[in-house]
């Protein structure tokens, strides 16, 4: 077992290679390398890695357009994930899904959705088929609260307490949909109430804090492999930059933002362990990120050829 | 030193108002400092830079619209580049062909079978209106379109201009794709001619055989014995036909040649040649051709020795693999031993696809042909 | 040996053999179960499989043919009944964003093995909202296959070529084929997906359709031969993709061809099929081609409102006439 | 039958063979199958036809003396008693 300073260690070197990779993102889309939309994760880092320490290889995710967060704490290679953004070949979607749609096999990770509320029955089938073949593993369906207004999240959330099935839902409350405030969303903007009225367990946990994201994962997946599923947690959480890179962020005040900085999850983590080496972890990130760059630059576009390739599978198999 | 941009912050951003320099020259930026303050058409966006270094100079005054990617400042960094971009390499505009094109477009037309004319609607149902059969205005593999129809109606100028298009397409064709190699010989003609009259007497002036029925009966059998030069060559290989179906050039009066093919010539005895050649000739000049002797040429003869020319070098039409060219017949100094007279000679002279076959078959042709002329009996 | 059984019987069949060869396939819908299935297709299945692979589902199509595609990305064969294509505009973002898109975007990571079985087609007074043609609208997304068996033996095969289809395949039953009676020969090899079949051969003009239309069309032929026109009725069997090569071979040899769908005229799958016969097989039209679709109107209640929105063997049998008029 | 008759016999014959000719362009001293672009099996089909309305045969030998319009209807003026 992991002390709770190894713990906070590897927490903070996650959530801080997210930071800085975000951060690149900006940069590399203003000098238009990576276009379409880029949905930065620049303050919810806490949740995807928070979530993430709680899973094993084996279970399956399910994530939004704002992904690069879980991607990154799920395991997949930085290189490939710009790669990707750069439409280049080599990335985890061979330059076919963008920013908004990382696939990656290996690491389980079933994709980014750019349907609100999209993977939520996708969610649901894989649950159901683990289930069906008695294999013990979960699934973690990431979405936000805009999700919770779609009616697939109450047709999903149905189907998964009525059939117990393995997953965790996991809601980045970052108080806004776009533009469109939790409150002007949502009758009972109390999102966690309403997992109640499916029978569904649910926690409400303080999504800057990454431990106690953590802690409620853990507790939530020990349930879940218990038989115990569906757990629904909602993390409170806020997004420190645009919803995406073309957005004057009209609907809120930058006083609101600033208040919400000083509860930079990296800060309030650095706050309870003001030993954890963060020279280390920049230098050693800044490394990755540069590597990520050049392999992303160097990387080649798929020959227009093979246009038509997996639209079916027997393209695939060749 | 490096230059400050207005950045893209979307695909569908050309250009922003810079509103307010938030930084003044000779300060110090960290990266991800703010900047400046820009206008979109979605509202006011605060851009950052991206390097550490002292602001040296600001390009743009506030309140100026400037266009993504142009200049508004000039930092200058200690000597930091950002190392991870390679300079050098700036990828290129990947071509992208949005409007997908359909492949089954590109398969050439359908290789129509058999005894249907290639036409399109509208060509098929002027030729129906107008009452002429489309039989006389195809020309192998061309479709017929329209205005070939409409100008083939018998006006006075340009009565088959139609076919003559479609002769062009066929012979440009030829010359770009077949690799011709040319040979030629001289034939003394008299014995056969002379043969031929002894023939006519005893004939009646119906039935009388005109020299180019004797010439193309000594063609054919030339092919029977040199069967490399009959048939066609298509997709790389060629194909040997079994019938000899020589395509005979006949002129139409003001309008130039067309080459029907006399079909099956292999079967005729020498009357037989005459007589079906007549009605060849007599059926295209009326424009009564059968779709088989429009397309189904195995060889093309060209005999324009009515017309004073002594040598003709003609163009093989595709896809067939030879043309056999035929000179007028003239009196010329001719050596038999060491004596020299005076003899009926003709220019013989064959084209070929080096693809099909080469210079050796060709001469083997011409040598039976020649030797074929000289023992005229053997043609009846 | 081959039997003459009904068409829901040919499909019960085919799901049952499949679920008791492949513990991977499973059935999910509203009433496939303790109902027995909205059109009785899967009548006695719940009481041999159990409920845990006979899922009678909430009202929910969206999330429950999602689910279909999760549990295919997770390794299950599973088969989702939408009780009719009118109710399949509920899914429609999971067919076409999720399952149609998944292995193109992913780079070939991620197939999605799905079947999905719809009734279709108008023609019981169920009025406009129950009584839609849509499998050619479905007919145009990319990645999905879309089958339409009209007769019993197809019924059988499809659900079987379905799931061996390592891709989402989309099978379209219309509602007023199932009592209708057939043969079926478990030991012939099915003719695959994608593949055209000739029921009746004819020289003069070649008619192309599908589904229930199908019999339509040989009943319209039977007419039109007394009046001396030998008509080729072509069962197309598979919407996507479309079987080219029959389709001009058929055009190549009558050089009239018409086209009946059930669908509405505008957008629809006979207006593919006359765009790819102007583009493969133009030079071999003697007359423009002809088509027999559902008049463009939402389906009215009255029944003689109703059958005169419908193709009839009557409307097939003019159109045929007409074009066989034409110079 | 006069020398008149027979050159109109001739020319007769000719346009029936060749209809796109007018029978402004047939000169009488004018070589017929260059001048008319008349090739040998329409020379021959005249000759033919003209042995049908005159009776008299021309032999391929005597092909010189019928070149022209003019030397035909003599050859045949004398021939024709």
């Amino acid at each position: 077992m992991k002390t709770d300073i190894e713990k906070a260690n590897q927490f903070y070197r996650d959530m801080l290679l997210i930071r800085r990779f975000e951060e690149k993102c900006v940069e590399m889309y203003s000098r238009e390398k990576i276009r379409g939309f880029l949905h930065l994760y620049i303050g919810e880092e806490a949740v995807g890695v928070g979530v993430m320490h709680a899973l094993s290889p084996e279970d399956a995710v399910l994530a939004t357009y704002r992904e690069h967060g879980q991607a990154l704490a799920r395991g997949i290679d930085p290189k490939r994930i710009m790669a990707e953004m750069y439409g280049k070949m080599e990335g985890c979607s061979r330059g076919r899904g963008g920013s908004m749609h990382l696939f990656d096999g290996l690491a389980r990770f079933y994709g980014g959705s750019a349907i609100v509320a999209g993977a939520l029955p996708l969610a649901v089938g894989m649950a159901l088929a683990d289930k069906m073949m008695k294999r013990n593993r979960i699934t973690v369906c990431f979405f936000g609260d805009g999700a919770v207004a779609e009616g697939e999240f109450h047709e999903s959330m149905n189907l998964a307490a009525l059939w117990h099935l393995p997953i965790l839902f996991v809601c980045e409350n970052n108080r806004y949909a776009m533009g469109t405030a939790l409150e002007f969303s949502h009758s009972e903007t109390n999102l966690a109430k309403k997992a109640a009225s499916y029978c569904i367990e649910a926690y409400q946990v303080d999504g800057m804090d990454v431990e106690a994201v953590a802690k409620a994962a853990n507790t939530a997946v020990h349930e879940i492999r218990a038989g115990n599923g569906p757990v629904f947690i909602e993390c409170l959480t806020y997004r420190f930059r645009a919803h995406s890179m073309f957005d004057a962020e009209l609907y809120r005040s930058k006083s609101e933002v600033e208040e919400w900085k000083k509860r930079d999850p990296l800060l309030l983590l650095y706050q309870k362990y003001p030993n954890i080496d963060i020279d280390k972890y920049e230098n050693e990130i800044a490394l990755i990120i540069n590597e990520a760059i050049t392999f992303a630059e160097n990387g080649t576009l798929e020959p227009v050829e093979e246009l038509e390739k997996f639209v079916y599978t027997q393209e695939a198999i060749l | 030193m490096s230059t400050f941009v207005m950045p893209s912050l979307g695909a569908d951003m050309e250009s922003a108002v810079l509103m307010e320099w938030k930084v003044k020259e000779g300060d110090r930026v960290a990266k991800g400092d703010v900047i400046a303050e820009v206008e979109t058409s979605k509202g006011v966006i605060e851009i950052e830079v991206f390097e550490e270094g002292i602001v040296e100079k600001l390009l743009v005054e506030e309140e100026t619209e400037c266009d993504v990617g142009s200049t508004l400042a000039i930092i200058r960094t200690e000597g930091e580049v950002t190392p991870a971009e390679t300079p050098a390499k700036s990828l290129p505009e990947p071509v992208i062909e949005v409007d997908h094109v359909d492949p089954s477009i590109d398969k050439a037309p359908e290789p129509y079978a058999g005894e249907r004319i290639k036409a399109s609607p509208a060509a098929r149902r002027k030729a129906k209106e107008m009452g002429i059969d489309l039989f006389s205005l195809a020309a192998a593999g061309e479709a017929l379109h329209l205005s070939q129809v409409e100008s083939s109606a018998p006006t006075e100028k340009n009565e088959t201009s139609g076919m003559r298009q479609a002769i062009a397409r066929a012979m440009s064709r030829s010359n770009a794709e077949i690799p011709h190699y040319y040979l030629g010989t001289s034939i003394n003609m008299t014995p056969a001619l002379h043969w031929l009259e002894e023939e006519n007497k005893k004939r009646s002036i119906q039935e009388r055989i005109l020299p180019a029925a004797l010439l193309i009966r000594a063609v054919v059998l030339s092919l029977k014995s040199v069967p490399e030069l009959n048939g066609f060559w298509e997709n790389d290989t060629s194909h040997l036909k079994a019938e000899i179906n020589p395509g005979i050039a006949i002129a139409l009066r003001h309008e130039g040649l067309i080459t029907p093919a006399l079909l099956n010539a292999e079967t005729m005895n020498l009357d037989q040649t005459m007589r079906s050649l007549d009605d060849l000739i007599t059926r295209t000049r009326e424009g009564k051709l059968r779709n088989t002797e429009i397309t189904q040429q195995t060889i093309t003869i060209t005999n324009l020795g009515d017309l004073g020319v002594q040598s003709v070098y003609g163009v093989i039409y595709p896809p067939q693999v030879a043309l056999v060219g035929l000179g007028r017949i003239i009196d010329a100094p001719w050596a038999e031993g060491d004596a020299l007279c005076v003899r009926k000679v003709m220019q013989a002279t064959l084209a070929g696809d080096h693809r099909a076959t080469d210079g050796r078959t060709g001469a083997k042709f011409l040598d039976k042909l020649n030797d074929l002329l000289q023992h005229p009996e053997e043609l009846l | 040996m081959s039997t003459v059984i009904t068409y829901r019987e040919a499909v019960r069949q085919a799901l049952r053999e499949a679920m008791e060869k492949d513990e991977r396939v499973f059935l999910m819908g509203e009433d496939v179960g303790r109902y027995g299935g909205s059109f009785a297709v899967s009548m006695g299945m719940l009481e041999q499989f159990g409920s845990e692979r006979i899922i009678d589902t909430p009202l929910c199509e969206s999330a429950f043919t999602g689910a279909g595609i999760g549990a295919a990305l997770n390794g299950m064969r599973p088969i989702v009944e939408i009780m009719t294509v009118n109710f399949s505009l509920l899914a429609l973002d999971q067919i076409m964003n999720n399952a149609a898109t998944l292995l193109h975007m992913s780079g070939g990571q991620f197939n999605v093995p799905l079947v999905i079985r719809m009734a279709t087609g108008g023609g019981k007074q169920l009025a406009a909202q129950h009584s839609h043609s849509l499998e050619g609208w479905f007919a145009h997304i990319p990645g999905l296959k879309v089958l339409t068996p009209a007769i019993v033996q197809d019924a059988y095969d499809m659900v079987l070529l379905a799931l061996a289809d390592p891709d989402p395949v989309l099978i379209f039953e219309n509602s007023l084929l199932y009592n209708t009676k057939g043969e079926l020969d478990t030991a012939l090899t099915p003719l695959s997906i994608g593949k055209a079949q000739i029921h009746r051969s004819g020289k003069d003009i070649s008619i192309l359709t599908y589904g229930i239309s199908v019999f339509k069309a040989l009943e319209a032929a039977e007419t039109l031969a007394r009046e001396g026109i030998d008509a080729e009725v072509i069962d197309l069997r598979s919407l996507r993709p479309l079987d080219d090569e029959a389709i001009m071979t058929t055009v190549r040899k009558t050089h009239r061809v018409m086209i009946v769908d059930e669908g509405w005229k505008s957008g629809s799958i006979s207006a593919e099929i006359m765009a790819r016969i102007n583009e493969q097989a133009f030079f071999e039209l003697d007359a423009p081609m002809g088509r027999v679709c559902s008049a463009e109107v939402p389906f009215p209640y009255a029944k003689h409102l109703e059958d005169a929105a419908l193709p009839r063997a009557e409307t097939i049998a003019a159109m045929a006439r007409k074009l066989m008029e034409e110079l | 039958m006069t020398q008149d008759q027979i050159k109109a016999a001739i020319i007769e014959q000719i346009l029936k063979i060749a209809p796109d000719i007018d029978e402004a362009d047939i000169i009488p001293d004018k070589n017929i199958q260059r001048s008319l672009e008349i090739d040998s099996f329409d020379f021959l089909k005249i000759l033919t036809a003209l042995h049908e309305v005159l009776g008299i045969e021309v032999p391929e030998s005597d092909y010189a003396a019928v070149d022209t319009l003019e030397h035909m209807s003599a050859y045949f003026a004398q021939r024709i008693i």
